[in-house]
């Protein structure tokens, strides 16, 4: 009893969070490492489109909610999803249009892409703001509880509740689905090889008849997508702030890299290292101990470390696994 | 009218040509060889011919259709085949991968083909799931010449096929090259082993800083004492 | 000179070196053939540093140097060319050349600041020696060219001439005359045994030209599957039995039928 | 067109620009925007060390520089006795038991016998950590109990806050020689996000150990190398020069003490100039080039790549920890809250990039081309939208809604800026040079 | 009139990075009171007032002073309103308005350092500061019979200083703080801070944040995992779309909000509604203040000199003279020119102190039915 309470507390303030946490992060992870594995070059763009994306769904969500269009206990931003992506879709063509497709053609090094991302990324952080503004939008509805905390101690006769949310399963799932396609999109369809070919040696790619143009379509297309849902998911989740999205890339990137850049499983790995190393490093373990160590009443809260060094222990736990495997967890590329 | 014709090339990368009026003809079912010292043009030229090079002056001929102006995968798609000499596999992908790309454009079912460079080169068959980048070099050089071989073109294009090589590889390699030429394909090759090349070859094009030096059958060439002294090595 | 002692390299389950012992004697000129795969380039990474073996050991004038890194080999005198040209392509062809001697006074910061005149005294003698050897490889129309523009065969020169700008006590070749003009071959033949008789360097090289190792080598060392196969002279070796089967063949079976 | 000209001509523009500012807006705005310009070219120069000679992809600038503020606090503020009369003793014993603990677990390592090593390395860390844990917080909260509001922390040195430049570039370097260590292993993009991560962990460290520069309650009022206005403003000797110049005393007064910063970030900025083109034109500039292209090539040619690795990543540290100190300097105040990898990391290698990687001349350039912009886009950018909505309806919501966001337009045009500058300087304004 | 002449008033906060969220109602109210001014025609016999915005970053000093060099030297503003952040505030201050004798007037400065910088008397500000706040707040908590607390601050020296000095009264009182957990704004996921807050199984979580920030996010998984739901806020927390966000489900949460009494600042929210400033974020009513004294001290002084302006605004503040609301600029100025005296109270109850501090008495704030409402004065 005492061991089923500590687990619904555990899950309920670790594994939950950290799961949901973690499946954002890959589902934006996998977008940068997409881009990275095809146009080689890390784009810091990135979460400047999820924003720009997911502005486009709330326009549109608030739109039907005018109307009064629901998708009932979900949350009408998954009609108004395609419409967001075909945005981020519209707008990373654009952008290459305009700026990378130049630097494909001179053949400038990686790092000049990464600059010029840059610079896409402040013109998305203007344009966001622009159409969206700056502030605190909301605009999840239908059900947002599967489960309530209350609901469950109710129903088990636990002392500990457990509290799910609509969100977070449907972020776990969206992810999972996600993955499992893009995975055989890329190992086992003809674009998805040609993708990798185009990546791995763009002259050969030509002398096998290859259509680079196709290959960076296809690429933005979906990377555009990836991010999109990500940033719809996130925003369900927890809330929209452009700036919010800004910051998201720092974690991101660390997930894609510590997984293994270039590697979908690589990134779907880093995500979770990532959001579990903020939420277990600085997790107050007493309650947990006391109910697996009936009788013991620890003094202290048994927090390994301060929550103001969160985010540091994620890196540190990111590094410290980079120095074991120097290209992540599921042998990433060298560019 | 040979079936490929690329006449008057002239042309470079950047500010100086590396090519000057330089023709290169192949008929169907023949085999060409070009050599020459190093840095005389030769892979240039054959970049030339497959449109990987801007020309200034000259034009290329696939058949009656002018393809001067054709992208490279374009050329693929006409039936046009190269091996290039470095960088000449996708290191990341396995060795059946990298057959597989090969074949992009095919829309049959290829696993015949397949079948067959693995039978030409048993090596590979054994390391068809290993990343091409961890192969020998000479395997990756099988590994390239396969990939070409899987695109089923008329024109097959190779830059020094056999360099590094194991003998007992390279003369399957001729072998096997003679056998394809006999299906009625143009082959073009670029090669240092020479002397086996031109044995093979119908026509032979000495090159000499982007110039055509001599140009001869295969064993007028060999005959020619002054070509064996200065390229041949006595 | 070189002694390699059971060696064993495995990438994961691939044993790439599988147990291979072999001898290079001082002055010599010994040729490592074998086919494709057979472990020779990796046994050179091995002896080079470059790869730490799995297993054996590698003596250099019976001085322990298993696992000593590279540039710490370099000063005791052992140079390799690499199978697949390393060129350093933002580097003009001089340069490339230039950048290879050893303990150069201007590659200490204090000396670059402190003195400049000495720096540029050892510069001038430096870029001598560079445009002989630029001379001798007939590369002197691209000595200022970027190495990353070169052709595949001057690539393969340009490996061959940083090993000719030290003296060095053993080099090690790993294809320099794949790819490489047959008459300018037989020259770099020619060189190669000059510098063995006249300097005393010991080679050792792999090749897939059974005339440029006639030429040169003795003895020669056959590779099979990471393992040494056979050892002798180029003709006993042409004449053995498994070396034939496993490497050189029997020659072309089609002849050309005349058109 | 040759290098030394384009140099030459890109030089004016750019000074011509700044003058233009002086004309047009006002000279002390020219010369504060000029003195930043100096201080990021300085930055930009460090990584352009790092990256452009050595190929070190290090994205934890902002880290090293946070390092050269806190220099200019510990180097500068006035020694506080009652805070190491309170802590000083736990604090020392807390850094001698650390010290103490790295020595035994790195030789535990050699001496204990095969199978303890590992657990027995891990146990003395853990006894260390409790040790030094058992000095440190009871010294921590003695220190941060000290006046907090004002102080709360160890104090300085009470030295010339000039003395930091140095200071902040040795913090630096040795900051820069343990990372290199520890991460100088990984390659291209896996070095960054190390480095990224460890800068992230220097800042959270300041942020929160207010004993040593009050975290987020900030150090202000640092003192200055050069005098304050208002002392010019009162003295009759700067009053009378500035009348004999016909210009007004406040002006005149602030104007002249930002000509003090600029002649001092100058005279930094030439030294060390001269040292970068000397080394990169000298055979140790090629080695670097070479290893840069390949590592394994340069390692069999006798080249020591982790050793060049290390130095030119603790050299180009050192000096963007120079430049940070010398910015602490000119604020009058530390702030780890200013630490954001937006500004003091990408903006930086923005810097580089545009500038030209590998060329010296190029990043110092991009220095100052990157932070003009980013200064005046702060106003182009409402400039910008005025004059777009200035045909709508004055009351129309969407001119409305335009205006709102005409502040994140400074962004959008820093952005257009480096995409354009970009797009026509593919390989930065003034490139590399292949060297004939 | 064609032939009046016009002032700069300049404007400076933090419209990009972090809290550009805030920023834009801020600079708003203080136009506000500007526009209010300008309608009447009263201030310096129909001098026109505009305001001119530069962008403080909130965290990038050097471009901070930059852009006040600016308003200073290129716009010869009269006086600044700003900035927000203390880092940059400070920076602003001692770099640029000081040495320029330029008045600061700053609505959400709240670091007690900037007490002590040597300011001439130039440096102003309308935010009261921490340490009285959470005094107030801990004698709330505790004569509410809360006993055991858990507090999260944004980490920046306002949330920091909150935190103190609450902690500080609140264990005086008798209260056990049990964790203290710092919080940044803007980040992606704040469950790792809620788990170790909920696991000190405190009564109640004080938050000391902005209201659209990490602040928010705190009180939104806290009540999404069930972990608290009697909440404790700081001025920053208290603004309507809390309650929108979480309506029921934080009744009962209870905080502070500066403000003498609730009409005041009722009729400054109604005036900032009615002009078309929808959000309710913090320091809005401070920021009207700070423009306005600004301009009733140049009134006061009859001249739009810097010098003057300064030596003006505490006498505007503070009584004896007419107590002045919000709303009420046109009548303050016409006294002003008539040579009478005023005492601003405005939004927040404004009282300035010592160095030119605030000294505002606070509402206490409750939520009701998914309402914020005011059921005291301290
Ligand atoms: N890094 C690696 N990872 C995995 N396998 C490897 C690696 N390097 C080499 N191999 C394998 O080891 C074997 C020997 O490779 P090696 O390059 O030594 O052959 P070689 O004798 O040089 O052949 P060649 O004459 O074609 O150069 C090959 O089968 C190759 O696939
Ligand atoms: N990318 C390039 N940019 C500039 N010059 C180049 C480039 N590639 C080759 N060159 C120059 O063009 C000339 C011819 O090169 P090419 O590769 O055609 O020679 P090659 O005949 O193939 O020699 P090899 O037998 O060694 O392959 C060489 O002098 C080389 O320096
Ligand atoms: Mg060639
Ligand atoms: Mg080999």
């Amino acid at each position: 009893m005492d061991l089923l309470n500590a687990f619904v507390l555990f899950s309920n303030f670790v594994l939950v969070p950290g799961v949901v946490y973690g499946s954002q992060l890959a589902l934006g992870a996998l977008g940068v490492t997409l881009v990275y594995a095809v146009l080689r070059f890390s784009n810091f763009a990135h979460g400047d489109l999820m924003a720009f994306g997911t502005a486009g769904v709330i326009l549109f969500t608030w739109w039907l909610q005018s109307m009064g269009v629901s998708a009932g206990p979900l949350p009408t931003a998954l009609i108004a999803l395609p419409v967001g992506i075909l945005a981020a879709v519209l707008m990373s063509l654009l952008m290459d249009r305009t700026v990378y497709s130049f630097y494909r053609k001179q053949r400038s090094a990686p790092v000049v892409f990464v600059i010029a991302s840059v610079g896409v990324m402040f013109v998305l952080n203007g344009l966001t703001r622009l159409i969206i503004g700056p502030d605190d939008q909301r605009f999840a509805d239908g059900e947002r509880f599967i489960i309530r905390a209350r609901d469950f101690e109710a129903w088990s006769g636990l002392e500990e509740g457990l509290a799910l949310r609509t969100t977070q399963v449907l972020t776990v799932v969206v992810a999972i689905i996600i993955v499992i396609a893009l995975f055989r999109f890329l190992n086992h369809s003809r674009m998805g090889k040609a993708m990798r070919a185009y990546s791995d040696n763009e002259d050969l790619a030509l002398l096998s008849g290859i259509d680079p143009a196709k290959v960076v379509f296809w690429t933005w297309v979906i990377a555009a997508g990836l991010a999109t849902v990500a940033g719809t998911l996130y925003g369900l989740d927890k809330s929209f702030k452009p700036f919010t999205y800004f910051q998201l890339l720092l974690p991101i990137f660390a997930a894609a890299i510590v997984g293994g850049i270039g590697n979908p499983v690589g990134a779907i790995a880093g995500g979770f290292v990532v959001a579990f190393s903020e939420v277990t490093v600085t997790y107050a373990y007493r309650r947990v101990v006391e109910y697996v160590v009936p009788g013991w009443e620890p003094d202290g809260l048994l927090q390994l470390l301060s929550t103001d060094y969160k985010f540091a222990v994620s890196f540190l736990i990111l590094v410290v696994v980079l120095l074991v495997r120097p290209t992540g967890l599921f042998r990433g590329k060298v560019i | 009218m040979s079936f490929l014709t690329a006449e008057h090339m002239t042309g470079g990368y950047g500010a100086t040509d590396i090519l000057h009026d330089c023709t290169i003809k192949v008929e169907q079912g023949e085999i060409a060889v070009i050599v020459g010292p190093n840095g005389a043009g030769k892979s240039t030229a054959m970049k030339a011919v497959f449109g990987m090079l801007p020309l200034r002056e000259g034009r290329v001929l696939l058949g009656e259709t002018d393809i001067t102006a054709m992208s490279p995968q374009e050329r693929v798609a006409n039936g046009m085949g190269f091996v290039p000499q470095t960088h000449n596999v996708f290191t990341s992908m396995s060795v059946e991968e990298n057959l597989e790309m090969g074949a992009y454009l095919r829309e049959d079912d290829f696993r015949g083909t397949i079948e067959q460079v693995y039978d030409l080169f048993p090596v590979l068959k054994e390391k068809r799931r290993q990343p091409a980048g961890e192969l020998s070099g000479g395997q990756r050089q099988q590994v390239a010449v396969g990939r070409a071989l899987m695109t089923e073109p008329k024109l097959l294009m190779l830059d020094e096929p056999t360099a590094g090589v194991s003998p007992i590889v390279m003369d399957e390699l001729f072998d096997r090259i003679i056998e394809v030429a006999r299906t009625g394909i143009a082959i073009l090759m670029v090669e240092q082993n020479a002397r086996q090349a031109l044995n093979i070859a119908d026509h032979g094009y000495v090159l000499v800083q982007g110039r055509n030096a001599w140009t001869d059958t295969g064993e007028a060439l060999l005959a020619n004492p002054e070509v064996r002294r200065t390229f041949l090595g006595g | 000179m070189i002694r390699v002692e059971d060696i064993h390299m495995h990438f994961g389950g691939i044993r790439a070196v599988d147990g291979a012992s072999i001898e290079i004697a001082k002055g010599s000129i010994t040729g490592l053939i074998g086919p494709n795969g057979a472990g020779k380039t990796t046994l050179f990474n091995v002896i080079a540093g470059h790869y730490t073996p799995t297993s054996g050991r590698v003596f250099l004038d019976g001085e322990d140097i298993t696992g000593l890194p590279p540039h710490a080999l370099f000063h005791k005198g052992l140079l390799r060319t690499f199978q697949i040209a390393h060129e350093f392509s933002t580097l003009t062809v001089r340069d490339n050349l230039m950048m290879v001697p050893g303990s150069q006074k201007g590659e200490k910061l204090w000396d670059v600041l402190l003195r400049p005149g000495e720096i540029r005294r050892q510069e001038a003698e430096i870029r001598a020696k560079a445009d002989e050897v630029i001379e001798f490889l007939q590369i002197s129309q691209v000595a200022d060219e970027l190495a990353g523009n070169l052709s595949g065969g001057q690539k393969k020169l340009l490996e061959l001439g940083r090993t000719m700008m030290v003296d060095a006590k053993i080099v090690f070749l790993d294809e320099v005359g794949a790819g490489v003009n047959r008459t300018l071959l037989n020259t770099i033949g020619d060189a190669i045994l000059r510098l063995n008789r006249e300097r005393g360097y010991t080679f050792c090289m792999i090749e897939h030209d059974m005339d440029f190792i006639g030429r040169l080598c003795d003895p020669v060392i056959v590779m099979a599957e990471g393992k040494v196969l056979a050892q002798g002279t180029v003709d006993e070796m042409k004449s053995d039995e498994r070396v034939i089967e496993a490497y050189l063949g029997t020659g072309l079976k089609n002849k050309k039928v005349e058109a | 067109m040759s290098q030394p000209l384009r140099i030459v001509l890109l030089y004016s523009a750019m000074l011509a620009a700044i003058a233009a500012v002086g004309l047009v807006q006002s000279w002390p705005l020219a010369l504060s925007i000029l003195n930043l310009c100096l201080i990021s070219a300085i930055m930009a120069l460090g990584v352009n060390m790092q990256w452009g000679y050595g190929g070190l992809f290090n994205v934890g600038i902002m880290g090293f520089a946070a390092l050269g503020g806190v220099a200019g606090v510990l180097v500068s503020q006035a020694p506080r006795p009652e805070a190491w009369a309170a802590g000083g003793v736990g604090l020392v014993s807390a850094l001698l038991s650390l010290g103490v603990t790295v020595v035994l677990a790195s030789y535990g390592r050699k001496l204990l016998p095969e199978k303890l090593r590992g657990i027995g390395t891990v146990l003395i860390i853990v006894i260390g950590y409790f040790v030094m844990r058992r000095f440190f917080y009871p010294a921590v909260d003695a220190i941060e109990a000290q006046n907090p509001a004002q102080f709360g922390n160890i104090g300085g040195a009470g030295a010339p806050i000039i003395l930091s430049w140095i200071v902040g570039g040795l913090f630096a370097a040795g900051a820069a020689w343990l990372i290199a260590k520890i991460a100088l292993g990984l390659r291209s993009d896996y070095l960054a996000i190390a480095t990224l991560g460890i800068s992230e962990i220097i800042i959270a460290v300041l942020k929160n150990e207010d004993w040593l520069t009050r975290g987020v309650k900030n150090v202000s009022g640092l003192d200055r190398p050069v005098p304050y206005e208002i002392d010019l403003q009162r003295a009759d000797w700067f009053i009378g020069w500035a009348q004999s110049l016909g210009m007004d005393t406040v002006e005149a007064s602030t104007i002249f003490v930002r000509l003090c910063y600029a002649a001092l970030f100058l005279g930094v900025l030439v030294i060390l100039m001269w040292v970068a083109e000397r080394a990169l034109n000298s055979p140790w500039g090629r080695m670097m080039r070479a290893i840069r292209d390949n590592r394994d090539a340069a390692a069999a040619m006798g080249k020591d790549v982790t050793a060049r690795h290390i130095q030119v990543f603790v050299l180009g540290s050192a000096v963007v920890g120079v430049a940070g100190a010398m910015l602490t300097t000119l604020d009058g105040q530390f702030t780890p809250g200013t630490y954001n990898p937006l500004r003091f990391t990408f903006l930086i290698w923005v810097m580089v990039i545009v500038g030209g990687s590998g060329n010296n001349w190029g990043a110092v350039l991009g220095g100052f081309l990157i932070w003009f912009t980013w200064v005046q886009a702060e106003n182009w950018g409402p400039m910008a939208m005025e004059a777009v909505t200035g045909w709508m309806a004055a009351d129309s919501a969407l001119r409305a809604h335009l205006l709102d966001a005409a502040p994140h337009m400074r962004l959008f045009i820093m952005g257009l800026v480096l995409l354009v500058t970009l797009r026509f300087f593919p390989r930065g304004l003034v490139p590399e040079q292949v060297r004939r | 009139e064609s032939h009046a002449q016009t002032a700069n008033i300049g404007i400076i906060l933090g419209f990009t990075g972090p809290i550009e969220s805030l920023t834009p109602d801020m600079a708003a109210s203080a136009e506000l009171a500007i526009s209010e001014v300008n309608e009447s025609g009263a201030f310096l016999d129909g001098t026109v007032l505009a305001p001119v915005r530069a962008d403080s970053t909130c965290v990038d000093s050097a471009a901070a002073a930059a852009a006040a060099e600016r308003l200073i030297t290129g716009d010869n503003v009269i006086g600044i309103m700003g900035a927000d952040c203390s880092g940059v505030t400070t920076a602003v201050a001692n770099n640029v308005a000081i040495p320029n004798g330029v008045v600061m007037v700053s609505p959400s400065a709240t670091s007690p350092a900037l007490s002590t910088i040597e300011d001439n008397g130039l440096f102003f500000r309308t935010a009261p500061s921490d340490a009285r706040q959470g005094q107030i707040l801990a004698d709330i908590v505790t004569e509410r019979g809360i006993d055991s607390i858990a507090v999260t601050y944004t980490n920046n020296d306002y949330g920091q200083g909150l935190a103190d000095a609450f902690q500080a009264a609140f264990e005086e009182a008798g209260g056990t703080v049990e964790l203290v957990a710092a919080h940044e704004d803007g980040r992606g996921d704040y469950s790792a801070e809620v788990g170790a807050l909920a696991a000190t199984g405190a009564d109640a979580l004080a938050v000391f944040g902005y209201v659209d920030q990490g602040g928010r996010g705190i009180i939104q998984s806290s009540l999404d995992t069930g972990a608290f739901d009697t909440f404790v806020l700081g001025d920053g927390m208290i603004g309507d779309s809390l309650t929108e966000a979480f309506g029921g489900d934080i009744d009962g949460t209870f905080g502070t909000a500066p403000g003498s009494d609730s009409e005041d600042f009722a009729a400054f929210d109604e005036m900032a509604k009615s002009a078309g400033i929808e959000g309710d974020g913090p320091y809005r009513g401070e920021s009207y203040d700070a423009a306005a004294l600004m301009i009733l001290a140049a009134q006061a002084a009859g001249s739009t000199d810097r010098g003057a302006i300064a030596e003006n605004l505490i006498a505007v503040a503070n009584a004896p003279g007419e107590p002045i609301g919000p709303g009420e600029l046109g009548r303050a100025l016409e006294i002003l020119a008539e040579g009478g005296d005023v005492d601003y109270v405005g939004a927040t109850g404004v009282e300035l102190i010592g160095p030119g501090e605030a000294a505002g008495s606070y509402r206490e704030l409750e939520v009701q039915d998914g309402a914020f409402t005011t059921v005291n004065i301290r």
